[in-house]
């Protein structure tokens, strides 16, 4: 079970103030603020269509806000920043459906991926050194995938192809990462060790995850935030959050709370 | 035992090794007529080793190589007919009102300029396409697209502006070639094996760079270049540099080809051509590097071959063949020699050691 | 001013042609992703027909009933075009989806193929179709001269480009075609029979294909080369407006129609031709995907 | 296709090479050339060959690029070893030649009307120069038709070069250059164009358009409503082929300058039209390229049976003053040139698709490919 | 109502499923289980017909319909959820509803209401295209598009991944819903949630490594445990 962080100690890894995102007329996220601290496990949760994604979407760069701030670490703005460069900084992000290199080996996934000099030229000369394929080897024991080191990842379940992905995100060793529902499509054990992975992982760095599975945020969570319907709703721990009333009617149902 | 020979030598490297020693070999049995035609066929096969880099391995089409060829032999000739002529102006600028040879063509009035344009010239003006085009995201049909505007802008152009580039007549009738005569059977020779050798150069260089990890971000780029980027590659400058390098690459084989045929024209580097220029790469087998060069090769010969023996009937020839590989050998010739491959490993694991031991 | 509405006129006319010629590949590359480089020897096949049913009239029929053989090229050119496009589709085409560049090759190859057919057939010197007489001169209004098989084509692609867009999207055969198009597999999964929506949409491609060769007829004489000289112009116009986009197509058509004459006119047919084609290659700068992006969230 | 001899037959058998395009673009022209390059082997075979021998067409297709068309004539040359290629129609087809008939010391006998400025020892001309064409045709307009040109050409060599040679020669007779026009190949959209003549409202179009875009052109310009009556065009490119793709009713009343039409009045071409159409078809036509196609073979024969070789050097050593009465007239290599000496004929097109001759030179006009014999022109020939 | 028996599955060469028998019967819910990658999905899509068996028998209603497209199985009433959703990206969310209710090879003009009253929030968006709806709204579309053809048995595959918890919850009220409406309903569910499984699921497969290796009418701690990675 997580101590729950209520005072800001240390400062924001990421800010984000009055951030609105619009397609076509539609606010998908609207008047948005938030912040999240190193070493952090942050759940960002809400309904279907609430903006969750959007906002990773923002946050790295795939999505160009309309209006409002993102800074990362007090110092950088990142609205109308390129996602290489985003990804440079130290953000990394999983995405809601596994995307992975399909015609590449997953050793070879993983080494691409890895924190490394990514400039044209330095990856022209660059040759896998003993550094490197240690570190790659211990990720695959780490994702469970030692055994598929040298197959194509396309030919992966959906499960493996998740984990593979998350392998290759914290192979860039980001100080943010961000996660869109890890957990999709694993067992429970798998969860189970996904989560003690992030607990593991949040030494590093911040870790901001989008999920539906109330358990696993309950087990996990540092701190959750609530959007609906593109607006912050609320925030605080899980079981501050549970007792919303809010929260129950759009999200969790009364149901959940009392099973 | 067999099958192991087998598989050793059907990997790319050898059988490139193999390819290459048969080029070596074949003038001695070929007619000057036949040397001469293979040694342009090879200068075909360098452009598609940096067609199948970009399309192969990077997943971009370009359908507008026929451009960056041109420009290559258009270089080479300009040098080639000023070292053939009397006069200081081509004969065909003095009927276009021309008294002064253009400053385009003062730059390759050297040879060291002419060889150094023919490379260089192509990949400037791929490397601002490309950096603009792929900064922009222009990806997939509309980059092919976008390529066939320019091959269509740029032919035209030189097709209207005869007056320094010779039209639709283009360059021809350079006889003189550092002092020898382009004819002789001599000259042809030696060009042939220049040209070979800069297809083993070429070949040599993209291989490695295919295996490098360089390589591995190409593929990469095919198959899911979002996620790319999200690991934080710049693509669009790593798409401009494979761009620019087949453009090198190219320009070189535009060079070699114009010196062994005596001529170029816009008719040459068009729509069409620069279609089928793809069309051998997908022959041989994409993402492959050797099959291009074995598929430039026997299309070429192919061609050449029904045209010679049924004039009238070869385009029904080729194409059926463009679609019989595509419908029965999509992944091309070395698609054939892979499988044979599949053939040969499975029997070799049946009894012995399984292929995914893990190195740690 | 009089002169402005004549080239905007033209402009609007060339526009029509294109669009014509590119409202089949709309279908056919737009919805389906078959780079289908045999879609000018389609649009030869349509002219072609007409050539043929000419020659019918010329042979079984009055003199007097002679300009009907072109009401009847219509049709019969889509007809024909369309049962071509479906045997292509399942010879060929059928094998080849979700690998468009794939598609690319084995067309070129059936280009050539069917170029030589007709060179075998017809011969190879180009013939030549008599246009109906009531669509030569042309309709005086103030002092502009409009030709009248100009006003023909514009009324024509009025009304294929108004059809196929009711068809496509207000239909639910429509919507099965475009369901198809998205994810056959899933398609078949909700009961549509992939195989039949697939042929039956390349065959309707193909058969635009065929009626645009038909109004070519009135523009120039008809050879086995015909469709070289316009497959190009017809890629470039539904990727202009934006693959899988019917609005983006007619937008592509006139803009690049409006823009050609307007610079042909200020400079001169050849450079009018390079400028457009650069205009083509700066605006994909700006629109990457074309006026009309048919944009998804997924990944890519 | 025709094989090449086997060594047994050499003896008997003359192998003469035939490259045209037979598929691309420009195999809707170039075919028919070839039809009457066959169809007069055909006829020499028939009266007991050349020195006795039979002819052999070796039959290549340069398939509308010049790079085949240079590849394949090295091909003919030294694989096949022809001495003499019947072939090629645009002059960037027969630029890709020449050197190679250079090199390997071969003949070409090219058949089409060209823009001059050449005289390779290994080509002989036996369409028109431009003083056997486009110099009389300008003047008869000047007479004619008036002296406010517009011209209107395909961009390639041959009709800029027309036209440069057409505007000095205006300029030598104080005529007026209302505008030029060129237009890429295959170009199917007059509609500017035609705005451009309703503006400056010329009075002759001198027209060097090539192929297909004949027909766009003047389809478009009968239906703007512009008549004969209103502007002449004269076209040096369109002949009788050319009028059936476009329509006898869109261009009735026009002219075109040749060295002769499919109604020519000889004896000779009554035969030759009808065993052309009784070869290929009643619906066929001829026409000045296929004509050229013709008696080029036969004067190619005549030369042989004088030197009493095929040798190359021996044939253009003898070829000097050979004559045959061809369908247009009686023609005659002129040996320095290698050109032919030909009737300059204007015709205008009746509503049957046919021209009638308004004019002709009387006689066969000298071949001047580099217009030594104009003043005016030496601005273009020299720098 | 429907049954295979050793079928075998696979991606062009490769096989992944080799054994796959399992039986539903008319108005049975039966739950298919295990680990990542076992296969489970592609026995589905054997089943659905997407994918092509290579082996065994499949039989629906006592008639074999191994060599019958998905077309034809749709017609005779399957409805299928994919894993990974495959709503039509360029069709409104209307249009994806209304192909689904046409599915079973009927002609419709409008979706019925009860569909818009399972999922509230797609009929505010009816008119937004299917592609660029939120990863769950897209879940809870390919549910609607499956259920509007009122099918005989229902193929779903991790329907809830992605879904918020109360529209969760909702879901097996739907099913259950429905079951009461339709007695002969048959469904074949696969699902990771062990919870979800119980609350709904008549009978229970396990698979592992492309076989299945457990069947039984309640889910036993200490057997299946390992097997299902709890
Ligand atoms: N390109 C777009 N055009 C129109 N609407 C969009 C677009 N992208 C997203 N939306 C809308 O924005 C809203 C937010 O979507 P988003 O994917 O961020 O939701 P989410 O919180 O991640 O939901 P889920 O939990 O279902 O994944 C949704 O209603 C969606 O339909
Ligand atoms: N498209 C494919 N091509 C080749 N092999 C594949 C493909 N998809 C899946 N596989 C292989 O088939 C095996 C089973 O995959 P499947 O998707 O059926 O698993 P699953 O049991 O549904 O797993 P999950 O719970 O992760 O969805 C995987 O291990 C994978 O290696
Ligand atoms: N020589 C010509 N007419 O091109
Ligand atoms: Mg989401
Ligand atoms: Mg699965």
């Amino acid at each position: 079970m997580s101590q729950a962080t209520v005072f800001h100690k240390q400062e924001a890894i990421l800010k984000a103030s009055q951030v609105t995102v619009q397609f076509g007329g539609f606010k998908a996220i609207d008047n948005f603020s938030f912040r999240i601290d190193d070493h952090e496990i942050h759940f960002l949760i809400g309904p279907n269509g609430a903006g969750k994604t959007t906002f990773l979407d923002a946050v790295c760069g795939k999505t160009s806000t309309t209006s409002g701030k993102l800074l990362f670490e007090n110092q950088t703005e990142l609205f109308k920043k390129k996602e290489f460069e985003i990804v440079r900084l130290g953000i990394g992000r999983k995405f809601q459906a596994p995307s992975i290199f399909t015609n590449l080996s997953v050793a070879d996934n993983l080494e691409l991926a890895m924190k490394q000099d990514k400039r044209l030229l330095p990856i022209l000369k660059a040759k896998r050194n003993g550094g490197e394929e240690s570190s790659i080897e211990e990720m695959l024991k780490l994702i469970n995938l030692k055994v598929a080191r040298n197959q194509e990842a396309g030919a992966l379940s959906h499960g493996q192809k998740q984990w593979l992905e998350i392998g290759m995100v914290m192979m860039q060793q980001p100080h943010l990462l961000l996660l869109d529902e890890p957990i999709a499509g694993m067992t429970e054990e798998e969860e189970e060790k996904t989560g003690h992975l992030l607990c593991e992982l949040k030494k590093k760095c911040a870790i901001l995850v989008v999920e539906h599975n109330m358990d696993f945020v309950r087990s996990f969570s540092d701190k959750v935030t609530v959007m609906h319907q593109g607006q912050w709703l609320c925030d605080g721990t899980m079981e501050d959050v549970q007792e919303n009333d809010q929260v129950l009617d759009v999200y969790l149902g009364r149901r959940e709370v009392n099973a | 035992m067999n099958t192991q020979i087998i598989q050793y030598f059907t990997s790319r490297k050898w059988l490139f090794m193999i390819l290459f020693a048969i080029l070596v070999v074949l003038p001695s049995i070929l007619t000057d007529f036949h040397i001469n035609l293979l040694g342009q066929f090879i200068a075909f096969a360098i452009l598609v080793i940096g067609l199948d880099l970009l399309w192969g391995y990077t997943g971009v089409l370009s359908l507008g190589h026929g451009i960056f060829f041109g420009v290559g032999a258009y270089i080479m000739a300009m040098y080639l007919t000023m070292a053939s002529e009397d006069s200081i102006i081509p004969e065909f600028m003095i009927w276009n009102g021309i008294t002064e040879l253009p400053v385009l063509w003062v730059m390759f009035q050297h040879p060291a300029a002419a060889i150094a344009g023919a490379i260089v010239v192509p990949m400037l003006i791929a490397g601002v396409i490309g950096f603009f085009t792929f900064r922009n995201r222009i990806k997939d049909v509309y980059f092919t697209i976008l390529t066939q505007a320019l091959v269509i802008a740029t032919v035209t152009l030189i097709v209207s502006r005869q007056d320094i580039t010779g039209g639709s007549d283009g360059l021809t009738g350079f006889t003189n070639f550092f002092g020898h005569s382009l004819q002789t059977p001599s000259t042809q020779l030696f060009l042939y094996y220049v040209s070979l050798a800069n297809l083993a150069i070429v070949f040599i260089l993209c291989y490695k760079l295919t295996k490098s990890r360089f390589g591995k971000a190409l593929i990469a780029i095919r198959d899911q270049e979002n996620r790319l980027r999200f690991s934080g590659y710049n693509t669009a400058i790593y798409k401009t540099f494979i761009f620019t390098l087949s453009a090198g690459i190219a320009g070189l084989a535009g060079m070699l080809f114009v010196t062994q045929l005596g001529i170029i024209t816009p008719e040459e580097i068009g729509i069409v051509p620069s279609i089928e220029m793809a069309l051998w790469v997908a022959i041989g087998g994409r993402g492959t590097l050797v099959g291009p060069v074995i598929g430039a090769i026997l299309v070429n010969a192919a061609k050449a071959g029904f045209s010679e023996m049924y004039p009238e009937m070869w385009p029904y020839f080729l194409g059926a063949v463009f679609v019989i590989v595509v419908l029965f050998f999509p992944k091309g010739l070395m698609g054939i020699v892979d499988h044979f491959k599949k053939r040969g490993e499975k029997d070799v694991s049946g009894n012995s050691i399984p292929q995914t031991g893990s190195h740690s | 001013m009089e002169n402005f509405l004549t080239q905007i006129f033209n402009g609007a006319s060339l526009g029509s042609i294109l669009l014509l010629i590119a409202l089949g590949l709309a279908i056919t590359f737009g919805l389906m992703r078959v780079i289908n480089m045999a879609h000018g020897e389609l649009i030869m096949i349509g002219a072609y027909t007409a050539y043929v049913i000419q020659l019918i009239f010329v042979t079984y029929v009055p003199d007097a009933m002679f300009d009907f053989y072109f009401i009847l090229a219509i049709p019969g050119a889509f007809l024909i075009a369309a049962l071509v496009g479906s045997l292509l589709e399942t010879g060929v085409i059928r094998h080849l989806y979700g690998r468009p560049l794939d598609s690319l090759l084995a067309t070129f190859g059936i280009g050539l193929i069917l170029q030589q057919a007709a060179r075998s057939i017809f011969g190879a010197p180009n013939v030549g179709v008599t246009n109906p007489s009531f669509l030569s001169g042309s309709l005086s209004v103030f002092s502009l001269e409009l030709p009248y098989s100009r006003l023909f084509i514009l009324g024509l692609v009025a009304l294929c480009f108004t059809a196929l867009a009711l068809f496509l999207y207000k239909t639910a055969y429509g919507r099965k075609i475009r369901a198809v198009m998205q994810n056959r597999d899933m398609a078949m999964s909700v009961g549509i029979s992939s195989r039949r929506v697939d042929n039956l949409t390349f065959a309707i491609g193909s058969g635009f294909a065929g009626v645009a060769g038909v109004a070519l007829t009135l523009l120039g004489p008809i050879g086995p080369t015909l469709g070289l000289t316009y497959i190009v112009d017809a890629f470039m116009v539904v990727v202009v407006g934006g693959v899988g986009a019917l609005v983006g197509t007619v937008a592509g058509a006139m803009g690049i129609g409006v823009f050609n004459t307007l610079f042909e006119y200020w400079t001169n047919a050849s450079m009018g031709k390079v400028l457009v084609f650069a205009l083509i290659i700066l605006f994909l700068q700006w629109r990457p995907s074309g006026l009309f992006p048919q944009t998804s969230r997924s990944l890519d | 296709a025709y094989e090449a001899n086997d060594e047994s037959g050499e003896e008997e058998k003359i192998p003469v090479g035939i490259l045209h395009s037979l598929s691309g673009t420009m195999a809707m022209s170039e075919t028919s050339v070839m039809d009457a390059e066959l169809m007069a082997i055909e006829e020499i075979n028939e009266a007991g060959g050349v020195l006795g021998k039979e002819l052999v067409p070796i039959i290549e297709d340069g398939a509308s690029q010049p790079s085949t068309f240079s590849e394949r004539a090295s091909k003919l040359l030294q694989q096949d070893g022809v001495d003499v290629i019947f072939g090629g129609w645009t002059s960037a087809s027969r630029k890709a030649m020449l050197p190679v008939l250079e090199g390997n010391n071969g003949l070409l006998f090219y058949p089409i009307q060209y823009e001059g400025m050449e005289a390779s020892p290994n080509i002989f001309y036996n369409g028109a120069a431009p003083n056997q064409q486009i110099v009389p045709a300008v003047d008869w307009l000047l007479e004619n038709k008036g002296d406010e040109f517009f011209l209107l050409g395909s961009d390639y060599v041959f009709p800029r070069l027309a036209n440069q040679i057409i505007s000095a020669q205006l300029e030598e007779n104080d005529a007026t250059l209302v505008d030029e026009q060129y237009t890429p190949m295959g170009h199917t959209d007059y509609n500017t164009v035609i705005s451009r003549i309703q503006e400056s409202k010329p009075s002759v179009i001198f027209n060097t358009l090539n192929g297909d875009s004949n027909v766009a052109f003047f389809q478009q310009l009968a239906d703007a409503g512009i008549t004969p009556d209103d502007v002449t065009v004269l076209s040096a490119s369109v002949a009788e082929e050319e009028i059936t793709g476009i329509g006898a009713d869109a261009i009735e009343g026009h002219y075109a300058s040749w060295n002769y039409f499919q109604s020519t009045d000889t004896a000779e071409n009554e035969a030759f039209a009808e065993n052309y159409q009784e070869a290929y078809g009643s619906d066929r036509v001829t026409g000045d390229p296929i004509e050229a196609g013709y008696f080029m073979v036969h004067l190619w024969a005549k030369a042989v049976e004088e030197a009493g070789t095929t040798d190359v050097d021996e044939v253009r050593a003898a070829a000097d003053g050979i004559q045959f009465d061809a369908p247009n007239g009686t023609v005659t290599i002129d040996g320095d040139t290698q050109h032919v000496h030909k009737t300059v004929r204007i015709g205008e097109v009746q509503e049957d698709g046919q021209f009638e001759e308004v004019w002709n030179s009387g006689k066969p006009v000298e071949p001047d490919p580099y217009l030594e014999e104009f003043d005016w022109a030496s601005d273009i020939t020299e720098p | 109502m429907l049954k295979s028996t050793n079928l075998e599955v696979g991606y062009g060469e490769s096989v992944v499923v080799r054994n796959g028998s399992l039986e539903v019967k008319k108005g049975q819910v039966v739950c298919l289980m295990g680990r990542n990658g076992v296969g489970k999905s592609t026995l589905m899509k054997g089943i659905m017909g997407v994918l092509k068996p290579t082996q065994g028998h499949l039989y629906y209603n006592g008639e074999s319909i191994i060599e019958s497209l998905p077309t034809k199985r749709a017609h005779r009433g399957f409805g299928y959820v994919p894993q990974g959703r495959e709503i039509f990206g360029t069709l409104t969310v209307q249009e994806n509803l209304l192909i689904g209710l046409e599915s079973n090879g009927t002609k419709q003009k409008t979706v019925p209401e009860w569909i818009y009253d399972y999922f509230p929030d797609l009929k505010e968006m009816k008119n937004r295209k299917g592609g660029d709806l939120s990863g769950g709204q897209q879940q809870q579309l390919a549910i609607g598009r499956a259920l509007a053809a009122n099918p005989n048995l229902l193929l779903l595959d991790e329907p809830t991944e992605g879904i918020q918890p109360n529209i969760v919850a909702d879901i097996q009220d739907i099913i259950e819903n429905i079951k009461s409406k339709q007695k002969d309903l048959s469904i074949l569910l696969i699902e990771q949630s062990v919870d979800f499984a119980r609350r709904i699921a008549d009978y229970y497969y396990i698979m592992d490594n492309g076989k299945i290796v457990y069947e039984g009418g309640e889910l036993k701690e200490k057997d299946t445990q390992h097997l299902l990675g709890i």
